[in-house]
């Protein structure tokens, strides 16, 4: 709130003509410089794992397996960009996630084989999805309200379908699990899945009118409207988007657990959030990258992989976490001054 | 309770205490472990039990992981044990299914696993299992109170069942054995709600509870942890026409039992003391030792402790084992 | 009126003020000076510095170099509270005031009378009532709902909120720009009254004959430098101010029209027959042909903008809107313009307007189906279009990239004209196109609508400026109260005219 | 967000006159009006209280056992509604107040009495909200962000200084407990300190100089800062009064448990929020009022209520709870035209 009471110009470098228009707009909005914080940052945990645990931190096999954790919650957060940038929130995703891992390894579900249990998966998270948005659009609910609603009830639904029970995938269908151990070119298929989200929500992102209609839809609603924008149709395919992506991250957590469960993906709301707005998109919509919100999960994976190698306890990892939030949002601070 | 005038010491040391010939120092070892995040008494009972029992061994190593209540984050946690080479690992897994196939990663790369509590689904994807006896644990508890209630005979019971977290399976085998124990005596469970192993979870299921139902005769909540938040909603509503039971065996539990005060009369035990045998157990697995007292010359596949009803005559006895929640 | 003795003491001085923004430098030595007692204008085109020199007086902007003297005291002008400790109080051009809180609460908004941090709500009742009865507006409630007022409301608000500190001098930023032909008088004759009690104000407009009638002396910027100071408002002919403004001369204002007639074979673009809004609009039908520009002359809260609002589809209405002999269903805008119609609105940044996003991604967020192939958007083509644009409407400065809320308010403007250029519409909407325009740039859109016309597009246009209906439009139609009480050809109606319309609701 | 895709226009009366302006917003911040949906939604609840449980739900027992589950979240909920209407979110809340908890009871401080006890817990809560408000005024972090960092360093601070156990009231203390257990005239005393804390809030928000700027930091901070109002100072004071609602909620939930524990306090945040929003507070800041947050509470403590004395299960009662807040909301949607 405070940011914006700093008017942001106070803050630049203030020795440019009248005419001489700075070139670095245009590397701005590559997202080369806004990242800069981000990407100092990853690089200072990157040296603080060389220099605790030389011997693991910088293996291809650390590298995987911070890439295959970072992987189910990477492709929810790419869908929750979309969704944040576009001016709403998503707090459902985890739940959604959950749900959908459930529905897809049913007994009833997995006779039918792996193909038709993922398409249950991104089936079930694209329905949540809609009736997120449908709930917003249409009902005109604050979306904090109606995916807390869906949050809840996803939740509820997951136990009651799996009786509360961890639903193990069967023999006929390892195909999915192979997802998460076999490997090409030394990386498991699950992490090229991760890959392929990425860079298609930032082409869809950056690229398309939908990602353009985005970012006019969470700036200013009313002008996009008026423009011609059918901003509630929008609306309600953000949601779906996202419930798409918690579908796919479904199938992912399928793969590496081998397993459906209600208990899948808890708190992945708060931080695929806190990845998102770590990245530099504003909660008030307008504004964002993918790429932005791609490092800040991998800030967050980092760490926590930091603490496992190095073997520091909870209560210790907790307060370190805390306080790197905060150094790599001061170090990315210049990208922050409007308001949320 | 941290904090309690504390007259027992921790618990860790009398359990671990030993004198054969297994404790002499051997080969060096290099244990891995890895738990659920220590958010509460028991599993931080199960942590501290680990590390001081490893730390009773100069030929011990542990390695522990970043505790976690996520399946994903304690997945790679395991993998980064494998990938560091450790000699064996001790896991409680948060949900032994979804942990499955990572153990069974490990063993296949050689590395024996121990598996403490929770368990996995697949046999070959541990060496050892040491755990509780859940079923027997709701046994144990339907059985104080059924023959209480017998006794006392009373027909029809209200009898409340405050679980822990719902959606793990060992408390679903709680319930069942506790709803088979109660069969025995014809009785039934009338309401059942679950705490998430919380002190103020436990509070406010356990005030809405005492709203539902104006008159109880019994209760028995799967967690002492949990029970302090029970406790004090009890005396909050200033009922004391029932009976209570606990499950685990908390210290302070078992002080309150020994007073005899309140409405807690007994707790079965599930004792966080299986860390450290589990640690043991996985020095003797990596060493290629059997357990001195027995024939075998190699340490069994599984090892169930049983649950033990703690009761004011006996309190005295067990409060030793008792972990501070 | 007091007029200012030439050797009376400056109440303000400020020398060499440079602000520096990232890529502008906004002020480039700057020179001001204003005497107790008169209205002192400051005139430049859209960018000349005004605002930001005014932010500058009140605190908002730390200048990088300069000196300001304030009754007589050299003054560090380091937050809006010095500021309006000194006795400096700003009506800022964009509205400063918190749409959740109450007229009152606005007015005494960081100098409530309190007790212990208790504020006395009857008390700023009561103080508000009474400042708003001396603005001529005790029709506004002081519980009011900032938020639910109209732009020309806030406005007064606005000015209440200025007089109600203790103030020497008093800085209006394009006061009028919201405000219609009654609400200007009723403007200077409070601004006479200050000035006979001595307090300065500062005056900034676009209205180059409110200078005339209000002011006492000008002052002129130009891309960031004073180019005259203190020149007399009254004797300075017009002629001369603008050259001094825009460094050129402006000679036609309003471009030639076609012969009256001309447009009357023409195929009819919009045709609007028993349109209502309920409470705002009663029965309005009105048809635009192809090649016409066709006015909406009325006072501000006549209905003009929810008329176009509703043809638009952005308002629920009843009534058929037919746009090139096909009915428009309505409910959706998105409806409208698929079928080919385009609206500036009347509230450029809160409507019109993606303040964050550049420049190019304004212009072509209406058209970017006509670039993109299965939603995948070419890129060069649509810089390429966006440049043609900024080149044609003289868009400055003209870059792509630069963010939209960085540009002057003409250029803004622009922009939201070339939104719609770009998509080659049948039927332009344009809802206060010139508000806040300057007069070079007034001009400059003058000239492309007409062209715009001429190219056989049908405009509609609501202006609350009468000359500029009269000098721009084919048709003139007058609306009062929700309805449409008069329709003639332009070159029939005189201002005199038009305004006893709109006002008194007099038949022609 | 596409609330404001239909513009707030088409929501209002259409039919007033230039001169006769509304009057109802007078009530509108005095919250009668636009709670007309809560209240709604109240009674609904009510009366399925009535009809399914008839001898228990509206017995006085009851009543008081609702309330004192809503008083800790309660005390927290007043001061996450002025940090929302001043524009800001606070997710540290539930952490904070298992900080102050364990804070609190820890021997040493439990050696100096319930008095001192009380003060520490205040003091680290206001002081915790201070370092939020600091890193958001100062150091410009977004609020999402800094008390997320707030929230996982508190909790590992509390684990640590708990050693992860919980820490129960001595003997010689239970003057604290007797908060929760002693009744005047039926109701016990932390109910009482809940409604000073309401009544106090309300007073503080509606009728002090410090709560009409809190609405304008909130509505608009640019606005605010150019009447004179030093943004900076009061945002860092907004966190603080939170932080202190955490601290006296912190009291409250020792003398409900008799302990101090680092659980304490779990997801708090969400709740908190929920409630703030769904008795209409906007999340962008510059409207709400503390009634419709007290309302919202109540609704989630008496829906929690219903489900448990009604057998549910766990499972059911969240499936139950997300439609619940869908229909709740729906019902007083008229409130909702805004953006959030
Ligand atoms: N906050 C800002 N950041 C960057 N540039 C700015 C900012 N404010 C103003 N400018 C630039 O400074 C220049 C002067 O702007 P200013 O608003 O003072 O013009 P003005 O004379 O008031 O124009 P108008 O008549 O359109 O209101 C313009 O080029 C504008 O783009
Ligand atoms: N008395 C009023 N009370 C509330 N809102 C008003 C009132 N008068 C006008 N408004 C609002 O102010 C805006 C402008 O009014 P309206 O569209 O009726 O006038 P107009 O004829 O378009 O005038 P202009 O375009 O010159 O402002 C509209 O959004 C309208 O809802
Ligand atoms: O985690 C659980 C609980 O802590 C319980 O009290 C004992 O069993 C463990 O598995
Ligand atoms: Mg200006
Ligand atoms: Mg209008």
């Amino acid at each position: 709130m405070s940011d914006s009471s700093t008017p942001a110009v106070d803050e630049q470098a203030p020795t440019r003509t009248r005419d001489s228009m700075p070139r670095a707009t245009t590397w701005n909005r590559l997202g080369e410089i806004p990242h800069l914080g981000l990407i100092i940052a990853l690089v200072l945990l990157a040296v603080v794992g060389l220099v605790t645990v030389p011997g693991t931190f910088a293996t291809a096999s650390n590298l995987v397996s911070v890439l295959s954790l970072a992987a189910t919650i990477g492709v929810i957060t790419v869908g929750a960009t979309f969704v944040i940038i576009g001016g709403g929130i998503d707090l459902s995703v985890g739940a959604v996630m959950a749900l959908a891992s459930v529905w897809a390894t049913t007994l009833a579900t997995q006779s039918f084989g792996p193909f038709v249990m993922i398409i249950c998966a991104l089936l079930v998270g694209t329905g949540a999805g809609l009736v997120n948005g449908l709930l917003i659009s249409y009902g005109r609910m604050v979306p904090f309200i109606a995916t807390l609603a869906m949050l809840v009830a996803a939740r509820g639904l997951a136990q009651r379908m799996s009786d509360r029970k961890t639903q193990l995938i069967q023999q006929g269908n390892q195909v999915i699990v192979d997802m998460s151990t076999t490997r090409v070119l030394g990386l498991p298929v699950l992490v090229y899945i991760f890959a392929v989200v990425v860079v298609l929500g930032w082409l869809l992102l950056n690229r398309t009118t939908f990602g353009r209609r985005t970012y006019a839809v969470g700036g200013n609603p009313e002008a996009a409207r008026l423009a011609g924008i059918d901003v509630r149709r929008h609306t309600v395919l953000l949601y779906a988007l996202s419930g798409l992506c918690c579908g796919i991250a479904a199938v992912l957590i399928m793969a590496r657990t081998t397993t459906g469960s209600s208990t899948h993906g808890d708190l992945y709301e708060l931080d695929a959030i806190a990845a998102v707005i770590i990245g530099g998109t504003l909660l008030t919509g307008g504004r964002g990258t993918i790429v932005g919100s791609i490092l800040g999960l991998l800030i967050f994976t980092v760490i926590t992989n930091l603490f496992i190698l190095n073997g520091l306890n909870t209560a210790d990892q907790l307060i370190a976490k805390g306080l790197i939030i905060v150094v790599a949002v001061l170090l990315q601070r210049r990208s922050l001054t409007s308001r949320t | 309770t941290s904090n309690t005038p504390v007259t027992a010491s921790s618990a860790a040391p009398q359990a671990v205490s030993a004198g054969t010939d297994n404790d002499k120092p051997g080969e060096k070892v290099v244990i891995g472990f890895s738990a659920p995040a220590a958010d509460h008494g028991w599993i931080a009972a199960i942590t501290k039990n680990a590390q001081e029992a490893a730390k009773q061994y100069s030929d011990v190593e542990l390695k522990p992981v970043e505790p976690t209540n996520d399946i994903n984050q304690q997945i790679s946690a395991v993998e980064s044990l494998i990938q560091a080479k450790v000699n064996v690992l001790v896991i409680l897994p948060n949900d032994g299914e979804q942990l499955n196939q990572v153990a069974r990663k490990a063993m296949d790369a050689g590395i024996p696993v121990v598996n403490v509590d929770r368990v996995f689904p697949d046999k070959l994807s541990y060496r050892t299992w040491i755990g509780g006896d859940n079923y027997g644990m709701g046994v144990a508890a339907g059985h104080f109170i059924g023959k209480r209630l017998k006794d006392k005979g009373v027909s029809n019971p209200v009898i409340l069942e405050i679980q822990g977290i719902a959606t793990l399976p060992l408390t679903q085998d709680r319930s069942k054995g506790f709803a088979d124990a109660l069969q025995t005596y014809g009785f039934k469970v009338t309401a059942q709600q679950d705490a998430k192993f919380t002190v103020e979870s436990g509070t406010q299921v356990a005030s809405n509870l005492l709203q539902a139902h104006k008159k109880i005769d019994a209760i028995w909540n799967h967690d002492d942890d949990q029970g302090i938040g029970v406790l004090a909603a009890i005396k909050e509503a200033g009922r004391s026409e029932f009976f209570m039971v606990g499950g685990a065996g908390s210290a302070n539990a078992m002080r309150d039992i020994q007073a005899d005060t309140g409405v807690l009369k007994a707790t079965v035990t599930y004792s966080p003391t299986m860390a450290a045998s589990a640690i043991k157990l996985a020095r003797l697995i990596a060493q290629k030792k059997g357990m001195s007292d027995l024939l075998e010359q190699q340490v069994p596949q599984s090892i169930t402790l049983t649950s033990e009803t703690v009761t004011k005559d006996n309190a005295a006895q067990y409060l030793p084992l008792g972990f501070e929640s | 009126m007091p007029k200012s003795s030439p050797d009376s003491a400056s109440l303000l001085t400020m020398r060499g003020i440079v602000k520096q923004f990232p890529g502008v430098r906004a002020l480039d030595g700057v020179d001001l000076d204003v005497r107790a007692g008169e209205v002192h204008c400051l005139l430049g085109q859209n960018g000349a510095g005004k605002s930001t020199l005014i932010k500058v007086l009140a605190g908002v902007h730390q200048p990088d170099e300069g000196a300001v003297v304030f009754g007589g005291r050299q003054v560090r002008l380091t937050s809006p509270t010095a500021a309006i400790r000194l006795g400096i109080s700003t009506i800022y051009q964009e509205l400063d005031l918190v749409d959740g809180l109450s007229v009152a609460e606005n007015v005494y908004l960081g100098h409530e009378p309190a007790r212990l941090g208790f504020v006395s709500q009857s008390q700023v009742n009561r103080a508000t009532r009474e400042l708003l009865a001396g603005l001529g507006h005790g029709e506004i409630r002081p519980t009011t709902e900032v938020g639910r007022l109209s732009p020309a409301a806030k406005q007064v608000v606005s000015m209440a909120r200025a007089l109600s500190y203790d103030t020497r001098l008093i800085v209006m930023d394009e006061p009028s720009a919201a405000l219609a032909h009654d609400e200007v008088a009723n403007l200077f004759r409070i601004i006479r009254e200050l000035t006979a009690q001595g307090v300065a104000v500062i005056y900034i407009s676009h209205r180059l004959e409110e200078i005339r009638e209000i002011g006492d002396r000008v002052t002129v910027l130009k891309d960031g430098r004073t180019v005259a100071v203190g020149l007399s408002a009254k004797d300075t002919p017009t002629s001369q101010v603008v050259s001094l403004m825009t460094g050129r001369n402006v000679e036609h204002v309003f471009p030639p029209r076609p012969r009256p007639g001309s447009h009357d074979g023409r195929p009819e673009v919009l045709r609007v027959e028993g349109l209502s809004v309920p409470g705002r609009v009663s029965d309005v039908s009105l048809t635009v042909r192809a090649g016409e520009i066709v006015g909406l002359a009325g006072l501000v809260g006549a209905g003009r903008s929810e008329i176009v609002e509703a043809i638009y589809g952005a308002r629920r209405a009843s009534g058929r809107v037919v746009l090139n002999g096909t009915p428009v269903r309505g409910g959706n805008p998105s409806r409208a313009v698929r079928a080919g119609m385009g609206l500036a609105p009347e509230e450029r940044k809160a409507q019109g307007l993606l303040l964050d996003q550049s420049v190019m991604r304004n212009i072509s967020l209406s058209s970017l189906d006509r670039y993109a192939r299965f939603g995948w958007i070419d890129r060069d083509q649509e810089a390429s279009e966006a440049r043609r644009q900024i080149e044609e409407l003289g868009i400055r400065p003209p870059h792509l990239d630069r963010p939209i809320k960085n540009l002057s308010g003409g250029n803004q403007q622009k922009a939201v004209l070339a939104r719609w250029l770009i998509n080659g519409r049948r039927l332009l909407l344009l809802d206060e196109p010139t508000r806040g325009v300057d007069v070079g740039a007034r001009a400059e859109l003058y000239a492309v609508i007409r062209k715009l016309a001429d190219e056989g597009i049908g405009v509609l246009l609501v202006s609350s400026e009468v000359p500029e209906v009269l000098g721009l439009a084919d048709r003139v139609l007058v609306v009062r109260e929700g309805r449409v009480i008069h329709e003639s050809d332009a070159r029939d109606l005189d201002e005199h005219h038009v305004l006893d319309m709109i006002m008194e609701g007099m038949p022609a």
